[in-house]
């Protein structure tokens, strides 16, 4: 896999329901499953395959992303090769409504392609979870001579497909049409991963430059007989994270035996940064089941079906279900919580009641008090 | 190159006492705590007193300590010039020579320790439990104007036959040492811990080199010496948690005081942290039937069972219908559906089937242990 | 000097003399001296001063910066410790008619500050060439329990002194007067360094978010006699780099022999990112002489009074004055350049003749080909 | 844990015929090309062949070697799983057993390379100075379906009988070996590097321990073992530089190599490169006085004086009213004003007073060397 390079989209974008935890960092760095961020499994997805190569585009609130990745060095990414860049984007994929893969970006980072000596692009949104192997694909790629080879899944009831998701036709297993979900006819879904030579991702920069027109999929479908488009299936588990509740769907899902041995027990497994926590400590008083805890941290209280992250404190009395619990938080006594929602360093003082509902969570800042 | 104090950390114990524990591993790479090994302790202490030149003398199966301690970034200890430097024995010219005592194995990295011009040496060991601003024993040490200063804690009185006892004159000034006293004139026990100047260290550590009498140990031949020569030798004060873990027992009892919340030693504490090599691995997962009481628990585990008063490493499995109670569980165990245990440690890797029924009586003073692999 | 958070600002700005640089990255990342960047200088002194929590404000144009730095490990900067952190800034300081210290960008990481538990805050901008240790002025601070301690230095006409620089008059040792540069009365100038008391500079914060007035100096005018304002002396070499001037005569400045060994040649040396080359080959009819040249570099021609980077190639016949190479630059046969500064990548092929002029030398943007 | 081939680099040799270069540094730790240490190359190698778990044996004066070579992370060897990994000889229960002979290294650490479970280790040492793709060695290994392939390289027949020669049949399968014959039948020469089925190494190993009469060692022992046992031993065919260094003449012949333009081994050559650990140091200094012609000139350089055919390392400073001419010099040198030197080596950080006229004449091959310390 030395002929790739792996670059990982920034797309930040105007999804009022994760606004909230948005302000300070982009979404590939949105806390996830007890010590992630979303863009760990991209990344290592990237990495498992053999890819040592890999762009990833920030935003403007990069500091966050730069403080997680930091060389590259928990992804086995070295400095010394240069393996991982983190290149500046001037403009923003979308989450909803928005261009759905935007070139622009790909444009500003021209001369890293340039430089690159790899001759093949394997590009991915940055909010998916998944364990993926991008071998099989690759050569599905190498196979087929194919220009793009486009990660597809068939229908999956859990992921959260929006209007301008794309659905491909085929002919045998060539592209053979690309339609938005409403005008679709088949049931293969785009899943926002797709390898593409280099040569012709050069030649489509060159080509929006003239026209203006900087939205990959439109290209595509506009040249879907022209160029060679192969499909690759993903047959795992996958989900994408762009909204409030599919970040609940998706973390929830973790507590799924199945789902949280698929992506994490098997011989590939998703790295992150290292932080230093001492293991985490259940007091006399504690009940926790059917739930994910990080280390650091403290707990008294009872504890089910929930995610609590790195150095959560809990006391005494309180309960805590359905609910979500970014890292260095601390409970009050007497709290009971359920379908909540709360960011880093939020403290909820004692004896507060605080009861969202499923679709609607209570959401609380980084750093609120309560 | 100067560095007013270079770290010295005597990790080549075979520590035999602890059985199974160190088959196949050096003893300050045992696990302690869960996630910790007993090397972290001293390493942080060192971070946590600023001190960032710390040589780490190896001999005894290195290999886990070694990969461990790395290139010493995980205790901030991988600055452009100092950092942590594995020390094992060497062949010269004239060939090799193991080193034969903790005094010899300083004796032999002479010329590691002059590389960073010190004013003073640290002299650590690699097997106890603490938490210690070695930067607070150096700034006495100075104010000593003293050759050497030994950190020492207050015993029990019927205890102190097992220790290196000291007496000391007004001014913590050692007047006389007792190794192992049948009668114990005080209770101060030394520590192991030394500061020495490095000018003066290093003319006894030649001296003793020479004598061929000599164990060449520090406690029983080169502080004796200085003794002898009227060198100004100071006690330290040091009152908090140490303990020796040199036994399977002492070793068991350490691990038990974490989960004693009177106990005054803290891991949880955030301002003096105790930091370790850590490898990613997944958060824990508690299946829908796990019960957990006055544990710790590492990340990687996956646990359906019940757990009470027990200390699990990484990566343990520990599926349904298990009860765990006043256990110690090593990385990567996995214990069967049905297994019951109490009192006891089980080692790396073991694996313990569905039908064991295993549980020591609380007198019982030697857990069992099961060790697969470490 | 646990105490201390560093902070080294971001000075991009509107300079069009040094445009041609700055297209790319930020001013802070301005190669400088045959293998440095600009902000080597700066960060290397922190360090050097025991300094060991520093963040580094970027820009927009941050890939470079974040490349340069990745995680301080040439610095010895520990990732464990979080030593190094790389901040989001949102607006710049000056070059030239700005804001002088624009207090918006540490209101933007107030959290940083607050986070961490140091008491003072040195802070300085990027793009000052000198080797300073910070021990000195933190004692002063200390000693006169000052609320500022600004680095000065007696008039140096070395130092390009712009009309808003700022003078300082003394009472006793403390500051009881600043001034612009035109209302001068004294000759001690303000050298772009200052220590903070933290709690000070969070006063200052609340202040300016009131008044809506971010301009560090001006508040600081505004309040000279309710501050204890505190002077330290700088006896040594610095140059700041605010132009394609100051940057030719303070790269030029290296080749004096003095300046070279107080900048490199101390027990304190200037750190920076580490790369791979071969020794430089100096061939048969090399002639270099009264120059500074990186490693990587294969010589053929005639070098003299020049800064030549790491990886030039410069064949035969050919003959460099007066000028700065910038890496990986290749020089044709029988060229000869006086008075160029050329960035990186650049290709001069032969038979090129280029004559600059000291005080407007010629300049080619990164990756020309002439 | 699965890698499918485990680079195991013997670097403990003490290189007595390199004199003082040797003194107080381990042979591979030596400084070549000014630069560069003798190990780069085949760490470079390894890293330019994507073998990812290197294992560096060493015994003689390693603390150089050991800090060198670090976390790996110079030659990209600091991956999570994986990496350079120094092993000593250690001591075990039954007490410490220095390193006897090539093949007893390997033996000693058969756990280690257990733990990757590779299909194939490739044996490499650390004193040879080339640039080879090791993944088509052992693409040509797999192909064979061989036990063991050796690198060969054609030498001139004059100077055979100095090699361990091979003998081949027309697929490149070993017929014959012959340790430096008087008669050489062939002028195959091995290089000392081999790729063996791990399967086959650790039993071959395990039988070799055993046997009293064995010196361990992998030329003289285990591979006639195996020849004799008809195992599928094939030669691979190299062609290229490649030159052992274990002599002053040997060593200072390969350093010039690298000032001649016609020799086919290149520095300069970008895409198959060499790797070191690189320290931060000032760009070279050229006062207005100096003169470099057909020299090598590393970072931290100040130079004054007049450079001919040299190659200068690191941190070295040459004064005025000096000539240099077909010398080395290692790093941290001074030489002062007016010194002359020729056809020398110079030792790191030693002093040459300016009144030094050293002048060998261009017969004398054994060049004088200067050392203060290494």
């Amino acid at each position: 896999m030395k002929n790739i390079i792996g670059i990982i989209l920034n797309v930040d974008g105007e999804d009022t329901s994760l606004r909230d935890f948005l302000e300070h960092r982009s979404l590939s760095t949105l806390p996830f499953g007890g010590r992630y961020r979303l863009i760990d499994f991209t990344l290592s997805n990237m990495v498992n395959s053999g890819i040592s190569s890999i762009g990833v585009i920030g935003s403007h609130k990069y500091s966050s992303l730069v403080d997680h990745l930091g060389t590259g060095k928990e992804w086995s990414l070295s400095r010394k090769t240069q393996d991982l860049s983190i290149l500046s984007g001037t403009s923003n994929n979308r989450i909803g409504g928005l261009i759905k893969i935007n070139l622009r970006n790909l444009q500003d980072n021209r001369a890293y392609l340039e430089h690159n000596s790899g001759e093949h692009v394997i590009i991915s949104t940055p909010n998916l979870v998944t364990s993926f192997d991008f071998k099989n694909a690759y050569d599905i790629h190498l196979n087929n001579n194919s220009d793009i080879t486009m990660i597809f899944k068939k229908d999956d009831p859990r992921y959260n497909l929006l209007d301008d998701d794309i659905y491909l036709d085929f002919n045998k297993n060539r592209v053979s049409g690309i339609h938005y979900k409403k005008s679709r006819v088949t049931n293969h879904f785009f899943a926002e991963m797709f390898i593409i030579k280099k040569s012709v991702l050069l030649r489509l920069l060159d080509l929006s430059k003239i026209t203006g027109d900087w939205d990959l999929m439109e290209m595509i479908q506009a040249n879907v007989d022209e160029l060679r488009i192969y499909g690759a299936q993903h047959r795992g588990y996958i989900q994408r994270v762009n909204s409030l509740e599919s970040y609940m769907t998706s973390s929830m899902d973790l507590l799924e035996f199945e789902i949280m041995q698929e992506l994490f027990l098997g011989k590939k497994t998703i790295h992150t940064k290292i932080k230093d926590n001492h293991p985490s400590l259940y007091c006399d008083s504690a009940h926790v089941y059917n739930s994910i805890v990080g280390s650091g941290c403290i707990i008294h209280g009872t504890v089910s079906h929930s995610i609590l992250f790195r150095d959560t404190i809990m006391h005494e009395g309180s309960h805590i279900q359905n609910s979500i619990i970014m890292q260095k938080c601390e409970i009050g006594k007497n709290v009971s919580l359920n379908y909540v929602v709360m960011d880093k360093d939020t403290i909820i003082r004692d004896n507060t009641t605080l009861m969202g509902r499923p679709h609607s969570p209570i959401v609380f800042k980084k750093g609120s008090v309560i | 190159m100067n560095t007013e104090c270079v770290a010295m950390l005597l990790a080549g114990g075979q520590g035999s006492r602890l059985g199974s524990l160190t088959f196949n591993n050096a003893k300050p790479a045992v696990l302690f705590g869960g996630k910790y090994r007993i090397i972290d302790f001293p390493l942080s202490n060192c971070m946590n007193s600023d001190i960032d030149v710390v040589g780490v003398l190896t001999q005894y199966r290195p290999y886990i300590l070694n990969n461990y301690i790395g290139d010493g970034s995980a205790w901030a200890l991988d600055q452009v010039t100092g950092g942590a430097h594995i020390l094992p024995p060497y062949m010269g010219q004239k060939g090799g020579r193991w080193y034969s005592g903790t005094a010899d194995a300083i004796f032999q990295n002479i010329d590691f320790i002059d590389r960073f011009d010190p004013e003073y040496v640290l002299i650590l060991s690699g097997d106890h439990i603490y938490k210690m601003d070695y930067s607070k024993m150096i700034a006495f040490h100075k104010k000593q104007e003293a050759d050497l200063s030994i950190a020492v804690m207050d015993v029990l009185m019927e205890d102190a036959h097992r220790f290196g006892i000291v007496n000391t004159d007004d001014e913590n000034r050692i007047t006389e040492f007792q190794e192992k006293p049948e009668e114990p004139k005080s209770n101060k026990a030394s520590m192991g811990i030394y500061v020495f100047t490095w000018e003066v260290l290093k003319k006894a550590l030649l001296e003793d080199a020479g004598n061929r009498e000599s164990e060449h140990d520090f406690g029983l031949n080169v502080i004796p010496m200085l003794h002898e020569n009227n060198k100004r030798i100071f006690a330290f004060p040091y009152s908090g948690y140490w303990r020796d873990v040199g036994t399977i027992q002492s070793y068991y009892d350490a691990n038990m005081d974490l989960l004693d919340s009177t106990c005054d030693f803290d891991l949880t504490d955030r301002s003096f942290r105790v930091f370790s090599n850590n490898m990613s691995r997944h958060p824990q997962y508690l299946g829908p039937e796990a019960k957990i009481t006055n544990s710790l628990i590492c990340d990687g585990c996956i646990i359906f069972g019940e757990i009470e008063h027990s200390i699990i490493s990484h990566d343990v499995i520990i599926k349904k219908n298990t009860v765990l109670k006043n256990a110690i569980v090593h990385t990567g165990a996995i214990i069967e559906d049905g297994a019951i245990l109490e009192n006891c440690i089980i080692g790396s890797r073991a694996r313990i089937k569905g039908d064991t029924r295993f549980i020591a009586s609380e007198t019982d003073l030697m857990p069992i242990i099961h060790v697969i692999n470490s």
